[in-house]
């Protein structure tokens, strides 16, 4: 019988995960739990596999279940699922530290910059924003050269949601699609998180590492990177402001800052019991002494969770997702 | 070691070894052996002669089936080994093989020892118990082989390594060194100087007492010398086929008796 | 394990069986060999791998119905029961069998050809198995993506919320675009190394350089893929790009199908090297004797002589090369993009695949079933060429003797 | 096959009985061709070696300092107040301190080193002081403590890993200037480094650990080692050689020697080739299914991984295989078959040792890709975080493992950047294993390479 | 086309064409050639005689120097063509085998056409302007070889398929396709019936008027017929070298008498 915990998913999640398992290894006489990285479709994907020793037990995601995956878990048998928030992961936009003076943008800017299309003098014409400095003539006249998250990446959908459409509201522009251009709500939402495909904008399928290298490689670049990954890698990255708010864990958590989002894993009620020690690693995540300022996970650059108690009594009492909501 | 084989064999004599039946064989779509009907007595030295190209070795290889190996080649027509048509589908053409050993036209030892190139034969049939007796098979086949002196110092050199007639020699060593019934020797003397053909010759002899011989041979003093039967193959065809003596005297077809007095040296 | 155990039990039984077959094919023969239709060490075999393959296929029969039926643990005693009952029926029976007679050697080698043919199954299974893994999940992504756009469609621009553009146009394009560079690097360099090592070195030259050169089919491909975006990717940018006026990306075509070309070379070279080093002599021999120098014998006997192991080995290369991920990342960049300028970033459908199973969307939308799509695609285009490689190795084959 | 030395020249020219000594321009031509053939050879084999050698010399530049660790020896006073509040001795007791507790007693006990050397650094907070240690040593410090249990009170000489950062400073990448500007390091901790270095309390000596250790989280880049990794690999290596070469010379001796030459072995034959295109991710799919969600085979486990790679390296074992298979030369075949040796005695006496350098070329080549490859290894699970070893064989097949391209893969993704050291470090391991493993097929296929 | 060269070449006449001084050839350990002094005449047929082993094939290897390419071989002494040391560095082997043809003792045909085996050489030495030109060498080349009637109809097949004395005959016909002054012939009518081996000795007759020609033979009686000089070999030693009919009826060393008198057929 398997006696260590297994879990899969989510690679934004993954560094949180290893810090809680190797302390849970450390302070515990359980094994040190298993932890799989490979996206958070993959991960929910295995855990919807079904119930038993050859599924995994915890699925880590960097954006919640879908209703699609419950239905296909609940097909496969896996009924009772506890949903657990961790916290938050800020976004953060970073260039290289010699590089090109971008210390400060707002939401319009980086619509203006990596729309497909953008409002000019009233009508849609494809981007023709070619430096910075023709966006807004506050920023440096660089060329424009971004390495946003890959379309399979939650950060991708953050990145849209809060910076372009975001911006593409404050901008105005959106404004101007749904009335004097007569579009649909829905239509100008996707105008307005289209990002250019003209190569001035690059996505990214890896990680913050081949971000890192690009920038590298091409000094005048800006990335989008995690805030735990900047924290750690200050001596080549600096950060710029979003909206005049800098980064960091307390504007997230006051919500200050806005491009975050929360982190979950998603626990299968019927192993626990099961499997050794996994309500166990589930509470010790949660715990204050792990998950909660101050901890371990906000030193490596988790926001914790406001509602952290919530969450552990929800975990003591494995309330599920049908039977919290 | 072979004597008990020997012995039982003695009681038939002169019987029919192979028959050979209306025995077609196709390259693809041309026809290298157009119907030959043929036998093949035991305790006795046949001779194939007959021009280049006319369908000698096409048709020795017929005998052990060594044709099974070429893809495009088809065998039509029967041919029996001992009253067994060896083309029979219960037939293993293995067994066959080890009843009836071949020398190639072409010299074709073994990429390994010379040792080695005599013994496996005997190694895979289980013909010596000890190392001992494999030490002897091996000097004995070699020296039947006619070759022995000159390779008995350099039993581990390679067998690719030696000259053109040694490593012809060295292929009808390894070739009675299964002691099989029968010996299809393909030009076996081509590459030997007249030291070593009459030696190959003399064993020839030796071995008609017990076994069964075939042997394809340009030289028509050799097939006069060496054989008791001989047949002339022409274009495919089996012209003739009867005693060496009558053949060469008194061939009955024009064919075979133009390409006898057409004769060379 | 129990399994574990009882396939030891199995060997130790397949041990007992080659002895007393021996044996006993040694007493009724009174020793003699030529008496027995077979050589003794066959009637052992004969029954040792009797035993041994009835022992395994029970033990997989029963492992197969406990899959099926889903009987649980306690169902071990059972497997145990079947997998030694029919080792020591058949144990028995082959035993039994030996006569003079016997036609061990036969059996045996059915036994073995058996054995091959299960060994080369294992590869159509293989098949089989992929995809029948992926046409479900292909069926699916049909379902809700129309098959026209896919296949025909030149725009690859998947979002995060869905409603995507998933046309596999710029995918193919990139792949075969890579391929045929790396290749374009690979297959020239690895045949001259090839027949360098196997014409022209000395045997140490020949046992150093080979080794070393297949050293680099064991770097792993992210090293390959950090050189390209670090090193290569800048050069030739900065040195070939810009001053051509074909774009100012770092990551190109040009940069992954370089730094893989050098990947593939010892898949190209060592192979090529076993083969052309195993034509024989005498060909080359009929050759200098006319006159001919190296080069030329190379060229008109030794490769056309060598070319069906040679175009195994440039398939094998081209099938890595289509297979690659981690240097395609790195160093040709990730945009799906239908574009001549090999200056330009591309993505293949390998890369693709990985990235479309491996991010955080819905694993039921289609953004992540297209991978399946792709990879049955991919399979079926693969298929197509190798079935044009065979031909022309049909063709153009020339047999020694 | 047409020739660039086609007839073109006049023949004229070749007709003057000529000297040995004076090249006719033909030759000339020819014979520059030649030159140019062969140092297009050489240039090929230079390009290979070279393009090796840079990327050689790039890996063990980045990797070297890997192999060496930065510690800190200094002496902890176990104190019962924290680490046995009941003062009782009892085992469950002590263990209900976690590491959390012992963390304070550590940084406390570094401030108070620091602070004695005297020679107050500015700026120096005691915070800082405690960041320099590494934070494995809690975890080491609790380990100890329930082994030891009676020396609670005492005061021990411990010797833990240094921070990241610390040990990086020692090794070059991390300097007072890149200090400045990082908020992981500041260059007070630095200075204070120095001081302990000079004072013998910071050492920098051959880091074991790296070998034999499990992975770390990102929290501790010092502590992480590839002793799961390599174990894993070693695994699943036995399980492809034990698999893959059988089944590969088998598939390809049927194939090329026993089958009956029709559509059917051709459709095999294309299938294989084919295979060997596969994305390697879509075995890992495949693996998925099989092995893990039909055959239930644990996760994370070498056996599948193994089986998995098996799959994956089998395609090019059999392509090569069946290449040099091919290419010995029918006669000695026939030479077999003429002394009344069977097929199956033909083809495992003369013509497998006549293949066998090609054989062993593949599986060098194949078990080259299998070492390193990870994609397949993502969907079974071995892509992970795996703290505890694996077992003994054959029960260890089964239990969670990591392998080294997993390792390589994993580190280059983490925020830390003493990461990307360990990581060229673990392809200096992975190389190394990969020479050691091949060393036997290099040498036997030395000894078949003979030309007859 | 060959005619110019002719013309040329029958200015000098019977001058050395070439001459070995102290020849030492080793296969590793073992010398196969004991040093031998030779002098070869042009337009001459000087047979080289001897028993299996001798070492007939390895000295005949030197002169084109295909020695090379056996790893452990290793020729010290110095042979000289037309004067020029062939051993000497600054000579290129591929100019000296282009004029110094050989046929092998072991055809060895390449797995090509039969049309190509024989262009191949016309090829690379650029011997035809066109197309057509290549035809007639090809065609007239296996008319002098002999077996042009045989494989007219089949230019296309591969030149492996055909029986071992058509393939000795392509290879003949493969040799002389390139013109060359000097041809070197290890065995080449072994495996031919005596008609193919008389138009054999006559292509060798007439290839005496222009070029020279050495042959290695078994065969006494060849040897007297086409000879005008024959060589006798024994255990790597050139024992005698003279003047054929002489050494065929008037040897002088003891070894020669008997093996010529140990002559059979
Ligand atoms: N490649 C080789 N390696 C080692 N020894 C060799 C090699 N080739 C020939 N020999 C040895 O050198 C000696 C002379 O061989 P050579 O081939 O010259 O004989 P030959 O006179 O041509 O004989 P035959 O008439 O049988 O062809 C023989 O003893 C032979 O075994
Ligand atoms: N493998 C083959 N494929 C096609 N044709 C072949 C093959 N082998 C032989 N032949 C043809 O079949 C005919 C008979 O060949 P075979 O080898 O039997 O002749 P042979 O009598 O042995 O001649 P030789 O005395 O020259 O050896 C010849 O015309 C030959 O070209
Ligand atoms: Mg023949
Ligand atoms: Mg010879």
């Amino acid at each position: 019988a398997r006696d260590q915990v297994q879990v899969a998913g989510s690679s934004t999640v993954l560094p949180y995960a290893n810090i809680v398992a190797e302390l849970f290894g450390e302070n515990f006489d359980f094994p040190t739990p298993v932890i799989e990285s490979g996206g958070s479709s993959a991960g929910l994907k295995r855990f919807c596999e079904g119930v038993g020793e050859n599924t995994v037990d915890i699925a880590n995601a960097s954006r919640s279940i879908r209703e699609s995956e419950i239905q296909t878990c609940a097909d496969n048998g896996v009924t009772d699922i506890i949903e657990v928030r961790i916290g938050y992961d800020g976004i953060v936009f970073a260039s290289d530290i010699n590089g090109p003076a971008y210390t400060a943008f707002t939401e319009a800017q980086w619509y203006n910059a990596l729309a497909q299309e953008i409002v000019v003098d009233g009508a849609l014409v494809a981007n023709p924003n070619a430096t910075w400095a023709d966006v807004d003539a506050s920023l440096p006249a660089e060329e424009i050269q971004a390495f946003i998250p890959g379309t399979k990446h939650g950060t991708r959908e953050v990145f849209e949601e809060k910076v372009l459409l975001s911006g593409c509201e404050t901008s105005g522009a959106f404004e101007v699609m749904t009335g004097e251009l007569g579009m649909s709500e829905d239509d100008a939402e996707t105008a307005c998180m289209s990002v250019r495909t003209d190569g001035r904008s690059v996505d990214i399928d890896g990680d913050y590492t081949e971000t890192l290298a690009r920038i590298e490689s091409n000094p005048s670049g800006v990335g989008v990177f995690g805030l735990s990954f900047y924290e750690n890698n200050t001596a080549k990255l600096k950060v710029a402001t979003m909206g005049g708010v800098a980064p960091s864990t307390e504007t997230i958590a006051t919500g200050e800052y806005p491009v975050s989002r929360p982190l979950f894993f998603y626990v299968k009620k019927a192993h626990i019991g099961v499997i050794p020690g996994l309500k166990e690693y589930a509470s010790f995540f949660v715990s204050d002494a792990v998950a909660g300022p101050g901890g371990p996970l906000s030193e490596y650059g988790l926001t914790p969770d406001p509602e952290l108690g919530q969450t552990q009594s929800m975990i003591e009492n494995e309330e599920t997702m049908a039977s919290g909501s | 070691m072979n004597d008990m084989r020997i012995l039982e064999r003695d009681v038939d004599t002169n019987t029919i070894k192979f028959a050979g039946r209306d025995v077609h064989v196709y390259y693809g779509e041309t026809e290298a052996i157009k119907g030959i009907d043929v036998d093949i007595e035991d305790k006795t030295v046949t001779a194939f002669i007959g021009p280049s190209g006319c369908g000698k070795s096409t048709f020795l290889r017929c005998l052990n089936r060594m044709n099974d190996t070429i893809d495009v080649c088809r065998v039509t027509g029967k041919i029996t080994l001992d009253g067994e048509d060896i083309y029979d589908r219960k037939v293993d053409p293995v067994q066959l093989r080890a009843k009836v050993g071949m020398v190639f036209q072409k010299p074709n030892p073994f990429p390994k020892s010379i040792y080695d190139n005599i013994a496996y034969g005997p190694r895979i049939h289980g013909l010596a118990k000890t190392k001992a007796d494999l030490d002897d098979i091996v000097e004995q086949s070699l020296r039947r082989g006619a070759i022995w002196d000159e390779v008995k110092d350099r039993l581990d050199a390679p067998g690719t390594g030696l000259s053109g007639g040694q490593q012809q020699r060295l292929c009808i060593a390894r070739a009675i060194a299964t002691a099989p019934e029968v010996l299809l020797m393909d030009e076996p003397c081509s590459a030997l100087d007249p030291i070593a053909t009459a030696q190959v010759e003399e064993l020839i002899d030796e071995l008609r007492t017990n076994y069964s011989v075939v042997i394809v041979t340009h030289s028509m003093q050799q097939a006069a010398r060496v054989s008791q039967k001989t047949a002339f193959f022409h274009l495919g065809d089996l012209v003739e086929f009867g005693p060496t003596n009558e053949i060469f005297t008194n061939p009955k077809d024009p064919r075979t008796e133009s390409y006898i007095t057409g004769r060379i040296g | 394990m129990p399994g574990i155990l009882l396939i030891l039990i199995l060997c130790a039984i397949a041990a007992a069986g080659y002895v007393m077959g021996r044996r006993k094919a040694a007493t009724i023969s009174g020793d003699d060999n030529r008496v027995l239709h077979s050589n003794k060490p066959f009637h052992g075999a004969n029954v040792a791998l009797a035993a041994f393959l009835s022992g395994v296929v029970a033990l997989v029969a029963s492992g197969v119905i406990r899959g099926v039926t889903g009987i649980a643990d306690s169902a071990n005693i059972m497997t145990t029961v079947l997998t030694l009952g029919a080792a020591a029926a058949a144990f028995y029976v082959t035993l039994g069998r030996i006569t003079l007679d016997y036609r061990a050697r036969n059996v045996t080698e059915q036994l073995v050809k058996g054995i091959l043919i299960a060994a080369a199954s294992v590869a159509i299974l293989t098949t089989i198995g992929i995809v029948l893994s992926m046409v479900f999940e292909t069926i699916n992504f049909f379902n809700q993506y129309p098959m026209l756009d896919f296949f025909f469609g030149t725009n690859w621009t998947p979002r995060f919320q869905g409603d995507s553009d998933l046309g596999m146009l710029p995918l193919l394009w990139g792949t075969l675009y890579v391929s045929f560079i790396a290749l374009m690097v690979a297959v020239p360099i690895g045949l001259f190394a090839a027949i360098y090592l196997a014409e022209y070195a000395g045997p140490r030259v020949r046992g150093i350089a080979k080794p070393l050169l297949e050293v680099l089919a064991g770097i792993p491909t992210i090293v390959y893929g950090l050189f390209a975006l670090i090193t290569v990717g800048p050069i030739l940018r900065d040195y070939f790009a810009q001053p051509m006026g074909l774009g100012d990306s770092g990551s190109s075509v040009m940069t992954a199908g370089l730094v893989m070309g050098v990947m593939l070379i010892p898949f190209v070279s060592s192979l090529s090297d076993d083969i052309i080093n195993a034509v024989p002599q005498a060909m080359r021999d009929g050759s200098y004797g006319i006159g001919a120098t190296k080069s030329e014998t190379v060229k008109q006997v030794v490769l056309p002589a060598a070319l069906p192991g040679i175009v195994g080995a440039i398939l094998l290369a081209a099938s890595r090369a289509i297979g690659e991920t981690m240097i395609v990342v790195l160093g040709a960049g990730a945009a799906a993009r239908l574009s001549l300028n090999p200056f330009e970033a591309m993505t293949t459908v390998t890369v693709k695949i990985v990235s479309q199973l491996t991010g955080d969307t819905d694993f039921a939308s289609p953004e992540t079933l297209v991978a399946f799509a792709l990879g049955i695609t991919l399979f079926v285009i693969t298929l197509g060429l190798n079935v044009l490689a065979l031909y022309i190795v049909r063709k153009y084959r020339e047999q020694y003797e | 096959m047409t020739d660039a030395t086609a007839p073109s020249a006049p023949v004229s020219g070749d007709a003057e009985p000529s000297s040995l000594f004076t090249q006719t321009n033909r030759t000339k031509r020819r014979n520059a061709a030649e030159k140019r053939f062969k140092a297009y050879g050489l240039g090929a084999i230079g390009i290979g070696i070279l393009s090796l050698v840079v990327l050689l010399v790039s890996i063990l530049g980045n990797g070297l300092p890997a192999f060496k660790q930065t510690y800190v020896v200094m002496d902890v006073t176990l104190d019962e107040s924290v680490l046995d509040p009941n003062g009782n001795r009892n085992p469950e007791d002590i263990a209900k301190v976690l590491t959390f507790g012992y963390t304070p007693i550590i940084r406390g006990a570094a401030q108070n080193l620091v602070r004695e050397m005297g020679g107050e650094v500015e700026g120096l907070t005691d915070g800082m002081i405690g960041d320099m240690i590494s934070k494995e040593a809690a975890g080491q410090l609790r380990r100890f403590v329930l082994a030891n249990p009676d020396l609670i009170g005492t005061t021990q000489e411990f010797k833990f890993l240094a921070n990241g950062r610390i040990d990086g400073f020692f090794k070059g990448r991390v300097t007072m200037e890149s200090a400045q500007i990082d908020s992981n390091v500041s260059p007070e901790q630095l200075v204070a480094a120095e001081r302990l270095a000079e004072a013998g309390h910071l050492t920098t000596s051959f880091n074991l650990g790296f070998l034999t250790a499990p992975d770390a989280s990102d929290q501790r880049p010092e502590a992480a080692g590839l002793g799961v990794a390599i174990i894993g690999s070693v695994y699943m290596m036995l399980v492809v050689l034990a698999l893959a070469l059988p089944i590969g010379v088998a598939a390809s001796i049927y194939l090329e020697e026993f089958a009956p030459k029709n559509w059917i072995t051709d459709i095999i034959e294309v299938n294989i080739s084919n295979l060997a295109a596969v994305p390697s991710i879509v075995f890992g799919i495949l693996g998925l299914a099989i092995f893990i969600n039909y055959a239930h085979l644990p996760q994370s486990a070498p056996i599948v991984g193994g089986l998995v790679l098996t799959l994956m390296t089998l395609p090019t074992i059999i392509i090569s295989t069946r290449a040099s298979l091919k290419s010995v030369p029918p006669s000695i075949k026939d030479a077999a078959l003429g002394v009344g040796a069977s097929k199956m005695q033909t083809v495992f006496h003369h013509v497998l040792p006549l293949a066998m350098p090609g054989i062993l070329t593949g599986a060098i080549i194949g078990l080259a890709q299998a070492l390193g490859e990870t994609a397949p290894l993502l969907l079974i699970g071995m892509v992970a975080f795996v703290r505890d070893y694996p077992g003994a064989p054959p029960e260890g097949l089964f239990d969670p493992s990591t392998a080294l391209p997993v390792q390589v893969y994993n580190w280059t993704q983490r925020s830390d950047p003493a990461f990307f050291e360990r990581a060229s470090g673990a392809i200096i391991v992975l190389l190394v294993l990969l020479v050691l493993m091949n060393l036997v097929a290099i040498i036997l296929r030395r000894r078949f390479e003979r030309r007859w």
